[in-house]
């Protein structure tokens, strides 16, 4: 049967996570041949508040095109993170920004958590770049995406101009990835 | 890594909508930002130059439909795209474009309704309105799109029948098909099929532009082609101009009926999944399909006859082919964002005369393939 | 000139009533085409609904009878389609001003090439004599019984302000003026009005005991003042008078001709 | 040579609305029962006010091959 | 010669409307000018400053109907009127109407459609439009008089039930009733049985514009009353204030829907004439049913059973009262001036289980009592 | 003053983007109240949708959040059911000028007793930086990806010509003239607009490079003249400038003054 | 059973034909105490072109407003009574303008031909009395209603100021009815 | 008696755009890591540009009971 696997990309408006969601469903779309959606919820209103963003990965079809059964979770603010962890399924990856997310839900999954924007800020000197962080840090852990895959969808996608700053930024993320995995050991997926 | 197939593009539904309208032949974009319908406009803003063609925002929705029609008498195959709320100030235009039957795509993301509702979130609520939102009894051709491929597909198909039934079309999409990114593998464009308008074989003193004729599809003249004609919005006859005579109202307006009821077979488009043993039908369109093919798989994994009939064109209705398809069933189930309409017209196909459940939801979530799988597993 | 050959000859005699000047005014734009020495097969004539709005009905161009007030949003969407057609839009007060008004702005905002001859008989003539926003203050209306509470658009200083680039207006009795700005609106480059007062003796005249149509054109006669003298004279002495000239005249770049600039720059910088 | 305008009225279209007859400025025209008629078409100055102003299309006046337009 | 009864008056439909409205307490009226209904405006201009009431010629209809949302919010009942394409204009605000809660009274004097139509002839093209005309699902109530002194007595009603349930009430005239001038006794006031919103009883900081309360009809506050709440037509909570939690909207929007089916028995009238015994049911409402009427009686003054059941209300639709009353009958007719509109929704209430034969037309003539006689005596 | 006895703290804080004008704008709005000493109760907020006209959501009046453009009908009507409320219309340029143009023009020749608050931010923020009818010409918007190729209206321009009573424009960066003239709409009888340019950094400054709120707040200051000195400038000088002042402020019965004068008149002639 | 009566009046838009059917439905309901409806057809837009005007009276309930079976026609140009003649009953009355229809269509009906329009601009100076004129006659021919209910009815309806010229109008109308019915002998009703 | 202005900033409603860091004719705000900080306001002279100016209602200024306006 076909796999299927869910991510769900959450934050506040603004923090560039539905283009998240875009580069790494065209990178396991267009470059590694799968298929995968991309989908966003707003606010009450088109900016502000929790914003979710979701990408589905399957070889398969893909009908139901939401999250359900989300495999990894990245929450960077505590109320995205407490919005939108309902549907982690057991045994799930939340990744967390480390300062942003103090108050960890209680719950049967595995936390990752990392300094994502500090990271950003003091690496790279741009807040803004955090997203793409997190997409490292997401195509690392999941391993659902092949990481060429990414930076070429990265670069297809990024504003013309900071194409390499983001590709700066995502080999960041999969640094950091690889830093907490030596560190605690493998992730059960 | 493989080597990406240029023709795969992730798109989303809106984009998909854009690009298709330039494959179709259109040159002529209306519209008035509002979401979730605004990346039409954004895109063939900067697509339609390119092309030749002619983009325009204009200072409301009204005005939007009305240099629509204007451009498709010009000769141009135009497009608008608008929400819920530009929908509504759209009918009367629309109804002129019925009448006068100038072919064009209104193109309609669905959103929370009533009135300014949730403006980013998606609802099926203009099912009926589709059909009934301008004022006198008319004819109108609505398709529905589940994915950004069928949206791409389905665009395309909304300029061919406009063109070939000279009449208004609306693609009734809604904000999650509109801002869903998905794979589209696009179609060369040999495969689409492009159909042009019927032009005048008559020399221009011969030319009835609302003739009655076989196909009961008159040939259309563009302004500046020759043929001087008049256009109106009043009750006319054959030549086009006023008239107060009933018989020839009444032959001109059952025509206009005509035109759409006799090609319905044409227009009507349906897909079943699994339906040739089921004992428990779905019914579904646009998005929430996808929500009931997943529940309908899920159950047949279960061991429970389910079976799925997805509308691809919601008006003309398929009856016949609801109908007929639900004719062995023991209960059908219509998911749609709303509260029932087309589970409604399903009452009317199926004459009440089996149980029709319906599984509804209107506060900007969609429905899950859950909540459609208890729906066919419930005891009832 | 011969002005049978743009008529439809078989919607004739016309409906409107007798002493209406639409009939007038059509015969002024007639004339203008006939001078230019346009192709009929090049000309589309739109409108919206009323009286004035039948005129595309009886003319041998091509012609669209819109919705109410729509008539200039359907002949932007020709025109850009179809760059070649002259479209003149006929309208009336009511249908321009008050349902059309935004549409109006908007065209002279845009400067579309597109000429618009407005007949200003101040009221809805042809649903039978409704206030209209143009309608003097204080005068009757069948929904001001009591005298109309409100001031009047002045329709040639909106124009103005909205940015087309012709603007006049004249009255039926003026008839060598307003062939004159006619022609002049029709060889504008962009958005250009005429404004031509007219008299309609039955939705309005009765109603205000203004008398016949000749009474309401003598009046016509003895009320207006050219611009020029105009500007000499003080607001009491304006107060009812009928100010007639070309408000506009100016050169700026139309809507096609922008549009066309800003897509050949982009198209170059690829 | 004709040397006086030929008006023509064309009945059909006229709604007797008296323009003609009050705006010419030689009042060639005189109110019959239900129509103008041209009654001093001598006086014509083929200025074709009459012409234009007609709401009607009901007036047609053609102008002497070499109108006298000093004629009184 | 007789001395006349000052309270006979010899008055059109649209007069009759407008002085209906006078009596129901209708202060503000704003309005654009449109064939067939103008003369409700009209008469309104007149009259409405005599009581000391405000009349407005609005710019357009969409002002209108903003207008007279805003009036009524300032505590003003309030009416517009209009036909056809004004009423197609005026649908996004009606769902602002709708929405918001907000009591006002729209009247549509129907003529044909579609587009500009047939000005000056009557149709009832906008049976569906008035339920459906604007976007999203929302709950409507509709009532069709058929003689003028139904059109006062209903334009009262309009009102009371505005009021009553905090809602738009749409009048659906057409254009044979609207200017048929007949005899009508106005009813002395204390008849009417005037009915004006429930204002709150809590104070200002405890009001809730849109409780959920045991009526599921929440009190109105009248702006300036001292109670500064929020009105917005974005989905919104028990505050007015907007949300985007989907329990809230949901619950919400239930009770719109709700708060106007769980009183359908106090909205749905309908009449019959002959029922009891007949075996062939006519369907018609509006002026249509006068000629029904006449069919009957001629029928039965034939030997025929025929009856006649008459909708009052259009909308929340008379489905109950038809099933049963249709349940003894060999055939139903529905006779309408469009192409079935009703009728597809008698099928519907009566399961398509035995004909239902459609008398209609659309070329601005009426139906004569002759048509829908043939198609009583009509072997089929 | 303490802004916080006018807001719904609940509400707070609001939405705006950081650094978007529109919270200068509302206290400016606020300062003008509470100087004035007006009950709250007394006050209706009317606005239509966009991002300015979130504003009625945030404060504690009566306030009305209606259909995009509409708001001036709105208040039309609750303006002449209540006479007694102060009616306060807050809208963006968009809302005001473009879907909304038409209600606009008829509010000013009306006249009717109403205040508007006209936030121009050069753009349609809310739904994410659409061109508008007073963006710049040549400047960028996601619907005008090469420029936009038309000339923007000169709202108080256009509300002069269409009739207002006071018409004033100004900026955010110049808080202390909004004030004031806020005050004066407020106070004036009929009907009123300021017009004050905002900064939308999100939807228009960043697509058009013109920097944070801060930049576009200092660019105000730059290019802002007041209108005396402006007439003193050459057409090529005032490029790119912004004319602030009072443009209008004549004294002319309001619509209700008028509407109950003609009523009296006819009880009266009964 | 109950009687009813049905009157066309058709001419051209602005004849006053409406009117005219609004007095006599008035004077039938308001002042003799009958039931009675009035309508009226427009032509192909408000105004011009054929028009007509309609009016039934009964002493019972009347359904169907329209005219169907015509007891007196009214046709004061020949396009209309052309075009309105096709429902005038057998052995109904037809009453022209003896100057404006002078093709009268074949039928089995009673033909009462009077110059109303040119009694109207002579005997009364104005033309746009023609109406009442016919009204007198059809009041007299019919019998239908009194002629003093007319007489009121005419007062509330006509224009302030004109009601002494309409009031004569109608008594023109009765005479010439009058002198017909004593040139041609009595009508068959 | 106080002397200097009491500023407070609202963290809570603050979104950072630097307004009142830019236009103090003052200077008497410095940008903090996210929220600015009054960082001078003895340099304060109550004009109350940044409270008007703030967006967002996030400063409070209370000038000193007697002001000193000359102050440097
Ligand atoms: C949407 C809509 N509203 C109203 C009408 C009714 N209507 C038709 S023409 C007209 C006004 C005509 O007045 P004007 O434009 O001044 O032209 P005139 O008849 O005086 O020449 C109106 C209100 C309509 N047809 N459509
Ligand atoms: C009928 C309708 N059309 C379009 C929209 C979408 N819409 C919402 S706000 C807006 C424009 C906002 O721009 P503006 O009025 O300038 O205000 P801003 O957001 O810039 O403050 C648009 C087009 C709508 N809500 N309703
Ligand atoms: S009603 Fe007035 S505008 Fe219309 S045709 Fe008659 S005179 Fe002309
Ligand atoms: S052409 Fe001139 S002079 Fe001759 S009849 Fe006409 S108006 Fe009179
Ligand atoms: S998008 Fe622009 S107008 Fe809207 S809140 Fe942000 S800065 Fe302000
Ligand atoms: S102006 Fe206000 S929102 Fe901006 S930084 Fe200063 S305190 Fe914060």
């Amino acid at each position: 049967m076909a796999f299927r696997y869910e991510v769900r990309l959450s934050g506040s408006g603004g923090q560039g996570l539905i283009l998240v969601g875009k580069v790494l469903a065209e990178a396991a779309a267009i470059y590694d041949g799968l298929n995968a959606t991309q989908s966003q919820s707003y606010g009450p209103e088109a900016r502000g508040g929790a914003s979710r963003s979701e990408v589905i990965i399957s070889d398969g079809d893909i009908d139901y095109p939401k999250a359900e059964n989300i495999d990894i979770l990245l929450a960077l603010t505590q109320e995205a993170c407490d919005k939108y962890i309902v549907d982690l399924k057991e045994g799930g990856v939340l990744l967390i920004d480390s300062q942003m997310v103090t108050k960890i839900p209680e719950g049967n999954f595995q936390v990752v958590a990392i300094p994502i924007i500090q990271s950003a800020v003091e690496r790279l000197g741009k807040f803004l770049v955090s997203n793409i962080i997190a997409l490292g840090i997401i195509t690392k852990l999941s391993g659902i995406v092949s990481e060429d895959s990414v930076k070429h969808a990265i670069r297809s996608r990024v504003p013309k101009g900071t194409e390499e700053i983001n590709i700066t930024a995502f080999y960041t993320g999969i640094e950091l990835a690889q830093k907490w995995l030596d560190q605690n050991g493998p992730l059960n997926t | 890594m493989e080597t990406p197939n240029p023709n795969v593009k992730m798109w989303q539904g809106n984009v998909a909508c854009a690009e298709a309208a330039l494959a179709a032949g259109c040159r002529f974009f209306a519209g008035y930002p509002i979401t979730p319908s605004t990346e039409i406009a954004e895109v063939l803003s900067r697509r339609l130059p390119m092309v030749g063609g002619n983009f325009i925002q204009m200072e409301d929705e009204i005005a939007a439909m009305g240099a629509t029609i204007g451009a498709s008498l010009g000769g141009a195959k135009a497009m608008t795209a608008t929400s819920g709320p530009g929908f509504s100030l759209k009918q009367e235009n629309i109804g002129f474009a019925v009448m006068a039957e100038v072919p064009c795509v209104i193109v309609n993301v669905q959103r929370g309704g009533p009135s300014t509702g949730l403006p980013t979130h998606a609802a099926q609520g203009e099912v009926m309105q589709s059909r009934w939102g301008t004022h006198g009894d008319h004819p109108i051709i609505v398709l529905s799109p589940c994915s950004v491929r069928e949206t791409y597909d389905m665009t395309v198909r909304a300029f061919n029948l406009a063109e070939k039934y000279r009449t208004p079309v609306i693609l009734l999409s809604d904000e999650l098909v509109g801002h869903l990114t998905e794979k589209v593998e696009v179609p060369p464009i040999e495969q689409l099929g492009i159909v042009n308008r019927k032009k005048p074989l008559v020399s221009p003193d011969k030319y009835l532009p609302y003739e009655l004729n076989e196909s009961d599809i008159p040939a259309m003249a563009n302004f500046g082609d020759g043929y001087r004609y008049h256009v109106t919005g009043l009750a006319h006859d054959e030549t086009g101009f006023p008239t107060n005579n009933p018989e020839k109202i009444q032959v001109q307006l059952e025509r206009l009926n005509r035109k759409i009821d006799r090609y319905r077979d044409d227009i009507v488009e349906i897909e079943t999944h699994y339906t040739e043993d089921a004992d428990i039908l779905v019914i579904s369109f646009g998005s929430t399909a996808r929500s009931a093919r997943r529940a309908v798989i899920n159950a047949r994994e279960k061991g429970i006859k389910a079976g799925l009939l997805r509308l691809k064109t919601i008006w003309p209705f398929p009856d016949r082919e609801i109908e007929e398809i639900s004719a062995p069933v023991r209960k059908i189930i219509v998911a749609e964002m709303n509260l029932g309409q087309i589970a409604h017209e399903v009452e009317w196909a199926t004459r009440r005369s089996k149980p029709v459940v319906r599984v509804n939801k209107i506060n900007g979530e969609p429905i899950t393939p859950n909540e459609i799988f208890n729906a066919i597993i419930a005891q009832d | 000139m011969d002005y049978l050959q743009y008529l439809r000859l078989d919607k004739m005699p016309h409906i409107w009533c007798d002493g209406c000047g639409h009939g007038i005014i059509l015969k002024s734009i007639l004339r203008s085409i006939d001078k230019l020495g346009w192709d009929k097969n090049d000309i589309a004539m739109v409108s919206g609904i009323g009286c004035s709005s039948r005129t595309p009905g009886y003319v041998d161009f091509n012609t669209l009878h819109t919705t109410h007030g729509r008539a200039l949003a359907f002949a932007t969407g020709l025109k850009i389609a179809n760059p070649r057609l002259h479209v003149i839009v006929v309208s009336g007060d009511g249908d321009a001003t008050a349902i059309g008004g935004n549409h109006f702005i908007h065209a002279a905002r845009r400067n579309i090439d597109v000429t618009m001859i407005i007949y200003n008989n101040y009221i809805y003539g042809m649903t039978g004599g409704q206030v209209s926003p143009t309608t003097p203050s204080r005068k009757k209306a069948s929904t001001a019984p009591y005298g109309n509470p409100d001031e009047p658009f002045d329709i040639s200083r909106l124009a103005q302000a909205a940015g087309a680039a012709y603007v006049a207006r004249s009255t039926v009795y003026h008839v060598g003026r307003t062939d004159k700005y006619i022609e002049q609106a029709l060889t504008k480059t962009g958005f250009s009005v005429v404004e031509v007062l007219t008299p309609c003796p039955t939705s309005y005249g009765r109603r205000n005991k203004e008398g016949t149509a000749v009474d309401m054109m003598m009046a016509q006669k003895a009320n207006s003042v050219g611009l020029e003298r105009a500007k000499n004279m003080s607001e009491e002495e304006l107060e009812g008078k009928i100010i007639t000239g070309v408000f506009v005249d100016k050169d700026q770049k139309s809507y096609l001709t922008r549009y066309n600039e800003v897509v050949e720059q982009a198209r170059n910088a690829k | 040579m004709k040397n006086i305008s030929e008006i023509t009225i064309n009945e059909q279209w006229c709604k007797s609305c008296e323009i003609c007859v009050s705006f010419c400025p030689k009042k060639v025209y005189e109110m019959g029962r239900f129509y103008p008629i041209a009654a001093r078409p001598e006086d014509c100055i083929a200025c074709k006010l009459c012409e234009k102003l007609c709401p009607d299309f009901a007036i047609i006046v053609t102008a002497p091959e070499k109108p006298d337009l000093n004629k009184k």
